[in-house]
């Protein structure tokens, strides 16, 4: 039950796959967030992302705990992305690796529904016309 | 005491962090003082508090070296 | 609605995420299987897979049509590998992009479900003590 | 006619391919057939047959020309 969990410049998908896997686990699941290039058909020409880093880093602990308690899940890592993205650039990766495929997938999930309902990190989206912060508003 | 403010509250509070002399006794008054100074807040979906680096309850009591910390609607992922 | 179907002597887990990711995607769930080191407590020392290869291909093509029938994903990879396997290594990867995660999460494990199913592939265990082609007898 | 066998099934018909003369007509005849040429076969878990790379159904009528596959239980992935 290692965990990998990280705030960086730029995601390496590669480094949370190599972390997680073993020779003891049969399956890896792994959810890549990446930056799309419209949102409700409006173009996105970039998008900045902003963390309360050190607290970021605890609650994606505290995600990657709350997975090994509620499945048989062997190693997770959770790697988001700070700063200036361009669409098609990811954004967040998260790889969990299970003796059994069905555990690696429900950790997975939980572990990417969390992070948005409780990692402080923000992202703003800037359009032709302007920019907002995504979901600040009702 | 300091305040940290993030994402669109860092916005509407003028900058990243603010240091406050008044006691603001327990996080749901320092929720009620935060929207006095800056109304706009109200309009947010939802506004979290951390203490500490910890979501916070509005029961809480603040101490004097805690960090404050104000959460606007979260965007991560 | 693309897909890169493939049987390969090694698997490059990289080629299948960078297939399947577009600036249109929001998001790419990934299912890397790999070479367990033991069975039921029994070390393993290396798999071999063989393949009907021309139905094999088919089939796996037959599960991305059917997952792009099912839910909104935009493109699919199914990548397995053939030949002999050690411990840890790669033996088949999924990656499905889609707009929403949901749906990305859904196919991928609807691929790695069906595949098991339906895929004309076989594998032979090695153990020190002889070889077994695995769930061939009740 | 030709027959193609896999995994353990290549092993209990000692060879990848056979050609046979007598035509089965359906695949449940090929099938009995199956089971009187190798025995162990009726030990399989499950045993599907495929015609064309399609599987077949028992009631499936077999020409001349299809390509017969034995197929034993699956275990790719």
């Amino acid at each position: 039950m290692e965990s990998l969990i990280k705030i960086v410049s730029d995601i390496q998908t590669e480094e949370a796959i190599r972390f997680v896997e073993s020779p003891g686990s049969g399956g890896v699941v792994t959810f890549i967030g990446t930056v799309r290039n419209q949102t409700k058909g409006k173009p996105v020409l970039k998008l900045f992302f902003e963390s309360y880093e050190p607290m970021a880093i605890l609650e994606m602990e505290k995600i990657a705990q709350q997975a090994f308690e509620q499945w048989d899940v062997q190693r997770i890592a959770i790697i988001h992305a700070i700063g200036e993205k361009l669409p098609g650039e990811e954004v967040v990766v998260i790889a969990v690796a299970a003796p059994h495929r069905g555990a690696a997938f429900s950790a997975c999930q939980y572990a990417i529904d969390t992070l948005k309902e409780t990692v402080p990190i923000w992202k703003q989206e800037f359009f032709e016309d302007g920019a907002v912060w995504v979901a600040a508003h009702p | 005491m300091k305040i940290m403010f993030f994402g669109i509250a860092k916005e509407l509070a003028g900058g990243a962090t603010l240091e406050i002399t008044e006691k603001p006794g327990t996080v749901g008054q320092f929720r009620e003082w935060l929207i006095r100074q800056y109304p706009a807040m109200r309009e947010l979906r939802k506004v979290m508090i951390a203490v500490n680096k910890t979501y916070a309850t509005d029961e809480q009591t603040i101490a004097d070296d805690d960090e404050i910390a104000v959460i606007p609607p979260l965007s991560g992922g």
